[in-house]
């Protein structure tokens, strides 16, 4: 139970949980029961309208989709880490114009939806007599927008080396340019790797909503395939539903997992602690991580997963500090108790 | 330029309408399932924590698009036929109502086991602990993450025009296809976005300065 | 019909969406896509001279015929650019493009004694294909219209299309035109962004609108009680009939018309052959039979060919 | 030893395979204060919060006031209003003031009228030293002030006894003297007080019993003269060594 709220149960609370946890189970046993029933006599369950699916060519038209998801997403990162990079550097710039607009741009595409945005870059540069087809318009607004959610990723990235850095850096008389690009850059961008994997799983969904202008991935492809015309609407968007959540659940695995291996050499001292511990501990930490994933999506702002509102990373960072120190604290005296 | 919004304005004040309709009842169901999931995410009932992970890895994962698509035409496969508002609002809900629950969630944990255990020395019980020591401290670190969600949420609505929701984004895209004014029929829908966005803003950031603890 | 000032860019743009509605290979037959960018080119590099215009070949002139007749029958092949993907008029399958479209350009390829090579056409290309000598003609659910008609010629019409309306098998609503469209009570579906729409707006402006970006997913909102009528292009409607013969069937009365032409180009003397092979057709009733085999499979009658435009031949 | 007012009986303890405490018995009387000393991760702090059962027990039993401690709800929580704790990390509500620390307790759980609260909470501000700062939150307090504080809040509950559980050692060395002082008054006034800490000047003047812990056990038990003298056990004899060295 990793949460302060429940206490070590005694006999009676632990009597209680059981009873609860068997009458949830009924629960769920029926509501799943009735679910399956409901899809019986809606007819949803017979073979002849998954079989479809069965069938390699449409397997393998399906996947293609997946790839042209895959593609618009790595394409679409590369320009925004390129482009969100620039302004990163725009918004610490110590010109006011230079800032001035790069806030604009920034301030701009977050507040507007991703789906305005692909208009623009569909219908918009189409009336600017860009007839660029549905995955550069695709891409050009993918990039629009998430270049101004990455360069809010990247100038956190930067803020929240320590100070520190910046000092030592001046102090053996490095200049501005050479002290980015050997001391802090290198610093951020490795720290910025989880969170760019993690932006990587929020792209490829966001991907999907090419589909407004008809790109061909996953979700176009999975209804409009004649192969799938046995099968229901039903079907086709389980499948999809299927084929998206396992990309984006490898992709924030991988960024999660990330994650862990930057905290865990980043923290030194409590790794050297963890060596003891059994795989439970381990367990115990890949979950607490979880939670602070989690807590960092959540502060990260924008969409739920679309990551960092620039200023509640920006605290985040400040507060970890704290955190940290308070949880090393913690961490200690809980180590320590629990060897009591 | 300016006659093209007076003109269609009517048109953008309904979109507005709808929009703003569907983000206010959508959010309100957010913030009800993420109670109840995150409840059942910290309850010490098995079945309820995993139902909850479940729940939230499920939403999490799968684009708003297919939330939409199975909630209006596979649900609708199987006998539930519903009108696209309801069924955006539901759909928006629960998808964002995830979000929420890992939000209320990691606030809850992020209060520290030390506030809990003074609070339990001093003879608190549980329902007084949480009044009076937990929910307080969580709600402090949580509003600046709801505020981001409900700014997520409110952009999140435009997905609904793909079920035949009119609501800002496809007054926009209809209105290109009316006028043929690519780019004014967009900036209309961008402007009126921003607009409610930087009020929404505004609004968080006063709430979360009156809440915020003295330091 | 409003004019707008920016009328042909709507439409382009209008284009631009209908292309974007691949999925069920719809293509509502509107679209001017590229042809205001282009001039009318290349005639004088073609193989026809000036007089070439004037020397129109005989009535019904299967005999007949200048120097792109000539110049098709010496290569033994005419290219036709077809739709691949517009279901009951040209269909892409394995064992060849099947569909009216096709029977029509095959007829006319066995008056030339020639065999017919299909090349897929899509919305935007069509124009540029004739322009650029890609094909010899286009027989592609292609709506003649002034501005296609400055850069290319329009044989025929062969067909004429219109907006229609699809109701549920018996139907129930006992909707007869667009204006018993024009209720709240009923719900109507249509494709977002198509001129089907502006239609639909305009000529029944109470109607309670659904929109989504298939016409399939029109058809699964009938199915689900969503609507009570879809509609579009017949064209279109037939196609979704098709595929699901038990569930629609089509009012049959159409409020537009969109009258489908053959391409060819600018000043070729092919325009007025192709008449002439049409007119054989409407004659000895093969264009009917091509018709029922086809279109009129999916349990549509039968209409009176369309009255050609002999203008000029 | 019937009438003691804090007693256990064969207690034990694991954290999973860790024996944590072994075989526990320990009685404390009225107005006695008892120190627990022992190296880290001897059990002492695991000990003293299994008094207010901030830690469970597996085995053997605890009675606070000849009453067995309660596992669970009301009981429990009604017990623990009468076991003051103070602990390492202070613990003060970060989002009440000075004031609302010390009138929580008083207010909610024993219903006491906001105004008498108010006027005690004061009262024991002012024996602590920081009735002028009241109206403040915690964080804009030093850390001795901020233990002070919650000695104050324990302290407004009228607790039969006292638990500190290092109390002092996550505190700026100045620091350390002005709570140790408040620790020696209440000892002073026959406050009943169980204390971990390695402070020895404390324990000498203000303690009438040392218990020393190792790896879970009690090895060794004295009055704080003879135990820094001459402990019995080589254990507790190394220990104070390593303590005293410097």
């Amino acid at each position: 139970m990793s949460s302060v709220l429940i206490e070590e149960l005694g006999p009676r609370g632990k009597a209680r949980v059981r009873v609860a946890t068997i009458i949830s189970i009924l629960v769920g046993i029926v509501l799943l029961a009735l679910v399956v029933w409901k899809l019986g006599t809606a007819g949803q369950l017979t073979w002849a309208k998954w079989e479809p699916f069965t069938v390699w060519a449409n397997l393998e038209f399906l996947l293609g989709g997946l790839v042209n998801t895959i593609k618009a997403a790595l394409a679409a990162m590369v320009f925004s880490i390129i482009i969100g990079f620039f302004f990163a550097l725009g918004r610490l710039s110590r010109n006011a114009v230079v800032r001035g607009l790069c806030v604009a741009y920034v301030e701009f595409f977050r507040s507007i939806p991703l789906l305005l945005a692909i208009f623009m870059g569909f219908f918009g540069l189409l009336a600017a007599g860009l007839d660029v087809g549905a995955f550069t318009s695709l891409v050009v607004a993918l990039v629009a927008y998430n270049s101004a959610v990455l360069s809010e990723i990247f100038r956190a990235g930067i803020k929240s080396l320590d100070k520190g850095q910046t000092e030592a850096a001046q102090a053996i008389g490095m200049r501005y340019w050479p002290m980015m690009r050997i001391v802090i850059l290198p610093q951020a961008v490795r720290r910025m790797v989880p969170a760019i994997v993690a932006q990587l799983a929020t792209l490829s969904k966001d991907v999907s909503l090419g589909f407004v202008i008809g790109y061909e991935e996953v979700v176009r492809r999975g209804q409009g395939f004649p192969g799938f015309s046995d099968a229901g609407n039903f079907q086709a968007y389980v499948v999809v539903g299927v084929v998206y959540f396992i990309l984006v659940w490898m992709l924030a695995r991988l960024a999660r997992y990330l994650e862990l291996r930057q905290r865990t050499s980043s923290i030194g001292t409590g790794a050297a602690a963890i060596d003891g511990a059994g795989l439970e501990d381990i367990a115990a930490l890949s979950e607490e991580a979880d939670a602070a994933e989690v807590e960092a999506a959540a502060a990260r702002g924008e969409d739920p997963d679309r990551v960092v509102d620039s200023q509640t990373r920006a605290r985040g960072a400040a507060e970890e500090q704290g955190t940290k120190l308070n949880e090393a604290r913690k961490g200690d005296r809980d180590r320590r108790r629990g060897r009591d | 330029m300016l006659e093209f919004y007076t003109e269609y304005w009517p048109d953008y004040w309904d979109g507005t309408l709808v929009t703003l309709r569907l983000v206010v009842i959508s959010f309100t169901l957010a913030c009800i399932i993420g109670v109840i999931i995150a409840g059942f995410r910290v309850s010490p009932v098995p079945p309820l924590r995993s139902f909850a992970s479940g729940y939230v890895a499920l939403f999490r994962n799968m684009p708003l698009l297919v939330v939409f698509f199975l909630a209006f035409f596979g649900v609708g496969d199987l006998g539930f036929v519903f009108g696209p508002f309801p069924t955006a609002a539901v759909a928006l809900g629960m998808y964002t109502g995830a979000y929420m629950a890992e939000v209320i969630r990691s606030g809850i944990n992020s209060v520290s086991s030390g506030q809990a255990e003074a609070g339990r020395a001093i003879g608190l019980g549980f329902i007084p602990l949480l009044r009076e020591i937990v929910i307080p401290q969580a709600v402090r670190t949580v509003i600046a993450p709801i505020g981001n969600l409900f700014i997520a949420n409110f952009k999140n609505t435009a997905v609904a025009l793909t079920i035949s929701v009119f609501e800002l984004t496809y007054i926009s895209r209809k209105l290109i296809n009316e006028t043929a004014r690519t780019w004014l029929s967009l900036l209309g829908a961008a402007i009126i976005y921003t607009v409610i966005l930087l009020f929404a803003g505004w609004v968080f950031r006063t709430l979360e300065d009156r809440y915020a603890i003295k330091r | 019909m409003r004019m707008r000032r920016n009328r042909r860019l709507g439409i382009a743009l209008v284009a631009a969406t209908a292309l974007i509605l691949s999925a069920c290979g719809s293509d509502d037959g509107d679209d001017g896509g590229e042809a205001t960018e282009t001039e009318p080119a290349a005639e004088t590099e073609e193989s026809m001279a000036p007089t070439d215009e004037s020397m129109a070949p005989s009535e019904g002139g299967t005999s007949g015929g200048g120097e792109a007749v000539a110049a098709i029958q010496e290569s033994g092949t005419l290219r036709v650019g077809i739709k691949y993907d517009q279901p009951l008029f040209g269909v892409n399958t394995p064992s060849g493009v099947v569909g009216f479209d096709a029977e029509i350009a095959t007829a006319i390829a066995e008056s030339l004694g020639v065999e017919p090579e299909f090349q897929e056409a899509v919305s935007a290309n069509r124009e540029p294909f004739l322009q650029e000598d890609q094909v010899d003609l286009v027989a592609a659910t292609y709506t003649i219209n002034e501005e296609r008609d400055e850069v290319v010629d329009f044989a025929g019409p062969y067909y004429v299309a219109g907006q229609d309306i699809m109701v549920a098998t018996g139907n129930p609503e006992g909707i007869e035109g667009i204006e018993s469209l024009n209720t709240a009570d009923l719900t109507t579906c249509t494709v977002e962004g198509s001129t089907s729409l502006e239609n639909l707006n305009e000529m029944a402006p109470d109607a309670d609108v659904l929109t989504f970006d298939t016409y399939s997913k029109c058809a699964d909102a009938m199915r689900q009680g969503r609507a009570a009528a879809v509609t579009t292009d017949n064209v279109i409607l037939i196609g979704l009939i098709d595929e699901a013969p038990d569930d629609f069937e089509l009012i049959d009365n159409p409020f537009t018309e969109e009258p489908y032409g053959i391409g060819v180009q600018e000043g070729s003397d092919l325009r007025c052959y192709v008449n002439g092979v049409l007119q054989t057709m409407y004659d000895d009733g093969s264009w009917a039979e091509a018709y029922e085999a086809t279109v009129g499979s999916a349990g549509v009658s039968t209409p009176e060919p369309p009255e050609l435009n002999n203008e000029g031949c | 030893m019937a009438d003691a007012l804090v007693e256990m009986r064969g207690v034990n303890k694991w954290y999973g395979e860790l024996h944590a405490l072994k075989e526990i018995n320990l009685d404390i009387a009225e107005r006695e204060v008892v120190v627990v000393i022992g190296p880290s991760g001897s059990g002492k702090s695991t000990l003293i919060r299994t008094i207010n059962r901030l830690e469970s027990i597996q085995e053997g039993e605890i009675l606070i006031d000849g009453e067995r401690l309660p596992e669970e709800g009301k009981g429990l929580a009604k017990l623990r209003a009468d076991v003051g704790m103070v602990f390492q990390s202070f613990n003060l509500f970060a989002h009440k003031t000075i004031l609302e620390n010390v009138t929580l307790g008083p207010v909610k759980v024993k219903k006491m009228g906001k105004s008498d609260a108010e006027e005690k909470a004061r009262g024991l501000l002012e024996r602590v030293g920081v009735a002028h700062q009241a109206d403040k939150y915690p964080a804009e307090l030093s850390g001795g002030q901020q233990q002070r504080v919650a000695i104050a809040r324990a302290l407004a509950m009228e607790p039969k006894v006292m638990l500190f559980d290092e109390p002092t050692s996550a505190l700026d060395p100045e620091m350390i003297n002005e709570v140790l002082q408040v620790m020696l008054d209440l000892a002073e006034g026959g406050t009943t007080m169980v204390v971990v800490t390695h402070e020895m000047g404390f324990a000498r003047s203000a303690a009438d019993r040392m218990v020393f812990m190792d790896e879970g056990e009690i090895v060794e038990e004295n009055d704080p003269e003879s135990f820094y003298k001459g402990a019995k056990t080589e254990r507790a004899r190394d220990f104070l060594s390593k303590i005293i060295t410097h």
